[in-house]
């Protein structure tokens, strides 16, 4: 076939959980261009936590990701101790650790359910999402919301852990660990889908390197750059941490990576909870924080989260800079898609786990200074996409819709 | 304080080609080596420098910072160590222009197209393709992240910037 | 009068609809469950059909305006007409002929095609994929079907599905001869009715529906009948085929071929509960490297058979 | 390890009889923990009026005004659960404890006005 198809995937698609286009021209069924457009998640974040306090900014800064929320504010909350000079207490350090750790399990068997959905394997997702669900109330137990846990604050953790909750958490991560045991052994030997991970999205070790990859997406290229190992933070120091690398260097690879680093979170978890030291859960902070910058970096489960926070003295920070795990990986999201096949794009689109909330960040949107809402009624939000469509030659505002049709 | 040998041997390298830069550029901490803003013709050298000789071959972000008079950049990169070095690059307001350095480092792509649309930073052989990350229709001469940009006066639905014409100069 | 009632009402076009529809739950029941979920209610497909007729249905602009509605329709027509075939209470069907097997066969290939003209006349880029696939897949399955149906007959020695039905209802024992026959076409059944692990065509996370992306309102709800009745059909000739048993008695002759149908459904959806999507190349691969030697053994062996056993 | 397709074929049909790990909502039973952040709850008795709960909410969801005089004071919360964020960051701020959580979260509703509500 001489003519190339392109093909839009996003920006709404049913393998993409939130909005990005990617412009695929194919030939035949193999890609031979990709576009990587990405943008449409910008929540001006950054902006509006400029305008507040460090204190609301935790909140805002957890709401970057919904799935990786505690990493961000862990690293928020470490640069903020780091301005302020304080030194949180041991028990925070653990919790922190310990919610960090529950929050990989549940990242990675979401990822196992997103990926076993995306080449047609629902009852993977099934299983593992289900599994996912006990570590979700463990998780709402600890901090009381299942994905916003909010149990970080400026110098700790806001609530502490009790001897029944740590018999509950033993318990869950008991059966996780079984249930990862199947997982680990489906993922090596079943062979449909062996056959449709191995070999597809290669990222060699080298080009992980170019395009600055982190995360399971290096470590299956044996990148070993997992930030517990070579920057320890909270009480990384303390909990013994094995990078998991594999040498496939593609979607399998990242496969094995993410089933076996379940395991490890499986025996961090005990750890902490065999070695939670007593004492306090928080130190006070002041509201104002010294002048100062720091640079922080913490393994959120998609790989290296940094933050970047400069402060100029006041109660608000002068500038928040958040760089999560996705948006480092985005950028060899071009050079794994190209030569492979159309069916492997939304795998191989998986595979880096992206969040495009966490790559596109924020801005503000409700205007709840001045306390004003700003609805747009359908009608207005229709002219709008006409308008829209008709600056790129495309004409859709013949289409009748009758008025009873505009009930919102 | 004692162990900080790996960023120490990084640091006496950049000294050792730069010597004037003693002062300017120090270990903050572990793992990370901070610098004082310099401006385009000196970072560009120090910059090159790192990268081919320095051994910090492998980028991972720019930021852009407001810093009143000037913008600021502060580029990330790491070394074998893991250690991280943040260069700071300064641009006066009225001619913010550097240089791209995606020739370099692939990645660099759409951080600099994030200063492009939040700081209106000119990136100069900036590769071409969309703007990235504000959407479609967004007034031009509107850059989100400077500091006299204020949220307050944007239109959202009509994507229109309207400062009130008694605030913004003296006040802010 | 009796043949219209036969046609129209029982055991024809409305009782393969609402069999389609109970169908279409036990699928989606037993799927559920086979994932530990509770699945939806018992009316949920009647209601997803009810709501579908009562939508607004969009043509698109780019389409043809006469063949683009027509197709769900010939669709369904090919599907329920098939169904005319198939043995239901007894051994026979209700209009057995010598040959039906053929004509059966072919009907059930109209809704293929009907889903690739669907996907081209959309004009849509995820259409073309799919239609595209589907018609790919439509080469690598149909073979080993066709061959994995026709060795019982070549033993039984006839064209007519009622029967062979009849010829294995009367010697049970030689349907175990046909078993690679009959892994062969639940195999090729799965590409055929577009399921797991061969649902290419309308692969959801790679071109959100394929063929049917276009289609909305009462025309997808057609099409989704038709794809329901094609899954009752199918179900029922494999069951005629390898699962002859029987009674003279109509009621307890009707029950036995749910119970048959069931088995088949059931056998179906572990099928796609248990395998990821295959891809294109891998699916025409594994169609003409596994299942097609092994319809042709079983071929090979079923003419062997048929000159030593004693018919 | 053996390798083949249908790996997860003696899993799958353990759980044809096994009991659903889903309910039917919302006519099963849910079952929340006590210690989830849901709509906070007010007590006006103990609330001295220092806003701090309203200086802290990073949604600007609450505030608190004074509906009786100034030597009678009381208290009164407006919430809009709409903006909360359900972090109870209010919770942590109040010195007195007048603000708690609850595990009540079926706050869904179709009207925005009625998620403003004065606690």
């Amino acid at each position: 076939m001489a003519k190339n198809v392109v093909i839009p995937i996003g920006p709404q698609h049913p393998s993409l959980k939130e909005p990005a286009c990617f412009t695929i021209t194919l030939e035949g069924e193999k890609v031979v261009n990709a576009v990587v457009g990405t943008g449409y998640n910008h929540r001006g974040l950054e902006k509006a936590c400029e305008a507040r306090s460090y204190l609301q900014d935790i909140y805002i800064i957890e709401r970057v990701c919904g799935i990786c929320s505690h990493i961000h504010s862990t690293t928020f909350c470490q640069s903020v101790e780091e301005l302020a000079g304080v030194e949180i207490p041991r028990r925070a350090a653990y919790i922190r650790t310990l919610m960090a750790e529950l929050e990989r399990l549940h990242s990675h068997l979401l990822w196992l359910g997103i990926a076993g959905h995306e080449v047609g394997f629902d009852t993977l997702l099934m299983y593992s999402w289900r599994d996912r669900e006990l570590v979700l109330d463990i998780l709402a137990m600890l901090g009381g919301n299942r994905v916003n846990y909010g149990i970080n604050t400026l110098g700790g953790v806001r609530r502490d852990v009790t001897p029944e909750q740590i018999e509950k958490i033993r318990k869950v991560v008991d059966i996780v660990e079984e249930r990862n045991k199947y997982y680990v052994q489906l993922a090596l030997s079943e062979t449909t889908l062996a056959a449709r991970l191995g070999g597809i999205g290669k990222l060699s070790h080298d080009d992980a390197i170019k395009f600055g990859a982190v995360g399971p997406v290096s470590r299956a290229a044996e990148v070993a750059d997992d930030i517990r190992v070579t920057d320890p933070y909270s009480a990384y120091d303390e909990v013994p941490v094995t990078a998991i690398t594999d040498n496939h260097a593609d979607v399998f690879g990242r496969t094995v990576v993410r089933v076996l680093e379940i395991m490890e979170s499986v025996k961090m978890i005990r750890f902490c909870l065999d070695n939670l030291p007593d004492g306090d859960i928080a130190v006070k902070v002041p509201r104002k924080i010294p002048e100062g910058e720091a640079f922080v970096r913490t393994e959120a489960p998609r790989g290296e989260d940094a933050h970047y926070v400069r402060s100029n003295g006041t109660d608000k920070p002068d500038r928040v800079r958040v760089r999560a795990a996705s948006e480092a990986n985005w950028h060899g999201m071009k050079h794994m898609l190209e030569g492979d096949y159309l069916a492997d794009v939304p795998i191989i689109i998986a595979a880096i786990d992206p969040c495009y909330s966490c790559t596109d960040r924020a801005i503000v949107l409700d205007n709840h200074d001045t306390g004003k809402q700003s609805v747009i009624d359908w009608r207005t939000l229709r002219e709008y996409s006409i308008n829209w469509y008709k600056a790129r030659g495309i004409d859709t505002g013949k289409i009748k819709i009758a008025d009873s049709h505009l009930i919102f | 304080m004692s162990e900080l040998i790996a960023e120490k041997k990084a640091l006496s390298t950049i000294l050792e080609k730069f010597p004037f830069l003693e002062g300017k550029i120090d270990v903050q901490r572990r793992q990370r080596i901070i610098s004082s803003p310099m401006e385009r013709p000196l970072f560009e050298e120090v910059f090159s420098f790192v990268v081919t000789d320095g051994g910090f071959n492998c980028f991972h972000l720019v930021i852009g910072v407001d810093d009143g008079e000037n913008l600021g950049f502060i580029y990330v990169l790491s070394n074998q160590d893991k250690v991280m070095l943040l260069l700071k690059q300064s641009a006066p307001k009225s001619n913010p222009a550097i240089k791209s350095v995606c020739a370099t480092f692939p990645n660099a792509l759409w951080h600099e197209r994030e200063l492009v649309d939040l700081f209106g930073t000119i990136v100069e052989e900036l590769p071409e393709g969309p703007t990235y990350p504000l959407p479609d229709g967004w007034p031009a001469g509107n850059y989100p992240l400077r500091k006299e940009w204020k949220v307050e006066y944007f239109d959202k639905i009509n994507m229109t910037y309207n400062p009130p014409a008694t605030v913004g100069k003296e006040e802010e | 009068m009796v043949a219209l009632f036969n046609i129209l009402i029982f055991p024809g076009f409305l009782f393969l609809g609402i069999y389609a529809l109970l169908f279409e739950y036990l699928d989606r029941i037993i799927y559920a469950r086979l994932q530990n979920r509770m699945g939806p209610p018992w009316f949920q497909p009647l209601a997803d059909f009810l709501k579908l007729i009562g939508k607004e249905a969009v043509i698109p602009a780019a389409a043809d305006k006469h063949v683009f509605p027509a197709l769900p329709v010939v669709a369904l027509a090919a599907v329920t007409t098939a169904f005319l075939y198939v043995p239901i209470w007894s051994g026979s069907s209700l209009l057995p002929f010598s040959g039906d097997l053929i004509v059966v066969l072919y009907l059930l290939t109209i809704p293929t095609l009907t889903f690739f003209l669907a996907g081209w006349y959309s004009t849509s880029v995820y259409a073309t994929v799919g239609s595209m696939r589907a018609l790919t897949q439509l080469f690598s399955y149909e073979v080993p079907l066709f061959m994995a149906l026709l060795s019982p007959a070549l033993l039984a020695d006839t064209w007519s599905i009622s029967g062979i039905s009849q010829f294995y209802g009367a010697h049970p024992l030689y349907i175990l001869i046909n078993i690679p026959a009959f892994v062969v076409a639940i195999v090729a059944c799965q590409g055929k009715l577009e399921r797991v692990p061969f649902d290419l065509p309308e692969a959801e996370t790679e071109i959100v529906s394929g063929t049917f992306v276009e289609y909305s309102g009462r025309f997808y709800a057609v099409f989704k009948m038709a794809i329901n009745c094609e899954l009752v059909v199918v179900a029922a000739i494999v069951s005629a085929f390898f699962l002859p048993f029987y009674t003279a008695n109509p009621f307890i002759g009707f029950l036995l071929f749910i119970v048959k149908t069931v088995i088949i459904l059931f056998i179906l959806a572990v099928f796609r509960s248990v395998m990821a999507r295959i891809r294109i190349e891998q699916m025409v691969k594994f169609c003409w490297k596994y299942l097609t030697p092994l319809a042709i053994l079983q071929i090979i062996i079923n003419i062997l058979l048929k000159g030593v056993l004693p018919l | 390890m053996m390798k083949g397709p249908g790996k997860i074929t003696g899993e799958v049909l353990r759980h044809v009889f096994a009991k659903p790990a889903t309910i039917s909502y919302p006519k099963g039973e849910l079952v929340i923990d006590k210690n989830y952040r849901g709509k906070i709850d007010f007590d006006a008795s103990k609330c001295i009026g220092c806003k701090l709960c309203v200086r802290d909410c990073p949604a600007n969801a609450i505030s608190i005004e004074n509906i009786g005089t100034k030597e009678d004071k009381k208290m009164q919360l407006t919430l809009n659960y709409a903006h909360c964020i359900f972090c109870c960051q209010c919770v942590d701020s109040c010195n007195k404890d007048a603000i708690s959580f609850s595990p009540d979260i079926e706050l869904a509703g179709i009207n925005r006005k009625d998620m403003i509500v004065k606690l």
